[in-house]
């Protein structure tokens, strides 16, 4: 975040996204993320652009890993910087609202009864949803 | 015309490579005609893209919605519902 | 927050909150926070008590700063750890908006014009109303 | 009865001074009464207490309306909307 010292911010709001120990009953030990590199890129600035035209943002940054990860590590961070608290909480919660449905990440995850792929959750879309109105 | 093919996920797992440069026949524009042509392979790929499954498709990169048209030289990529975050 | 290394959290919000150089056209020194000790820690506890009676949450964390603060100085962190983002983002802003107009602090700032009071906005008001529909 | 009254911020500023022991007459009971009886002390406490300027009120640490009742022994504190965070 290039204007992190800049006078005029007076909210930061922060996402992380964690892999959690537990996930539809069964207990996972890892997690591997894939994607599609040349997408993504144009995904996440889309993503980041369509936040920037909506409210009055100082700047945001995303950050998401790829590769394999164990429970507690961090997946994604989302940073939103505003001069106010509304405009920061607002494109925070759009920016992974977007991510989770348009950015092109896939979970697969090892668990006790062997490895799957994590299924898209029908909750993401309705969340989406919500800032077409 | 040329087209390539990039494949992800449980997809890519399904068809066993991740990629494929295809020549299509002249009325395949579409990626609703793309995935008909690629659902006539066999059962693999029936299974994949005769609609039972939801399959994203973008092209070049952008998401698109089944009704958008293919171009020569055009990367089409295949993915199930994403899932990062 | 105790229970970060928890395995069941999937989300944190942060909130922090920085002290802008500008405020109401003016060109803000320093900003003095007083308080209410012995009612500020009841008033936090309370409105975290409320966050957790409503959202599904691991666990929050409340911080305020007092006494003399100057430009980007941060002044309030609220982190808020829950399975999912959706409750972590709505509890996270609820206690914004709850600190905002219930816990009692009052900012006085040094500007170029002289020292002031630093008036409550009536957006602020707003913006914890809507947690009351 | 006799209570503990608490000032502050702008109002402590202007009274001069941020605590002081009171000894209530018997018919003043009420937030709404308390500010009517201070506002009997002078210009600047009438400026504060009569009504024009919001004056918020808290009885033992929790923030009360001005029909909230005192009780002998009550720390009531008054201050102006807050601004933290």
């Amino acid at each position: 975040m290039r204007s992190l010292g800049q006078g005029g911010i007076g909210a930061l709001v922060s996402f992380v996204g964690q892999v959690r120990d537990i996930n539809d009953g069964s207990s996972v030990s890892s997690l591997t993320l894939e994607h599609y590199p040349e997408m993504t890129k144009k995904a996440l600035e889309k993503i980041e652009g369509e936040a920037k035209s909506r409210w009055d943002l100082i700047d945001t940054c995303i950050i998401h890993r790829v590769g394999t990860l164990h429970a507690q590590d961090q997946i994604v961070l989302v940073l939103v910087a505003s001069a106010h608290r509304g405009d920061a909480f607002s494109a925070c919660e759009f920016i992974m609202d977007y991510l989770k449905t348009s950015a092109p990440f896939w979970k697969k995850e090892a668990t006790s009864q062997g490895e799957r792929w994590v299924e898209a959750k029908l909750s993401d879309d309705v969340a989406k949803e919500r800032w077409q109105k | 015309m040329h087209i390539k093919v990039l494949y992800f996920a449980r997809i890519k797992e399904a068809v066993n490579y991740s990629t494929e440069d295809i020549q299509l026949p002249d009325d395949v524009q579409t990626i609703t005609a793309l995935k008909n042509y690629l659902s006539l392979r066999g059962d693999t790929w029936a299974d994949l893209f005769n609609g039972k499954q939801t399959v994203r498709a973008a092209i070049n990169h952008e998401l698109v919605d089944n009704l958008a048209i293919i171009h020569a030289g055009d990367e089409v990529a295949f993915f199930p519902p994403v899932t990062g975050g």
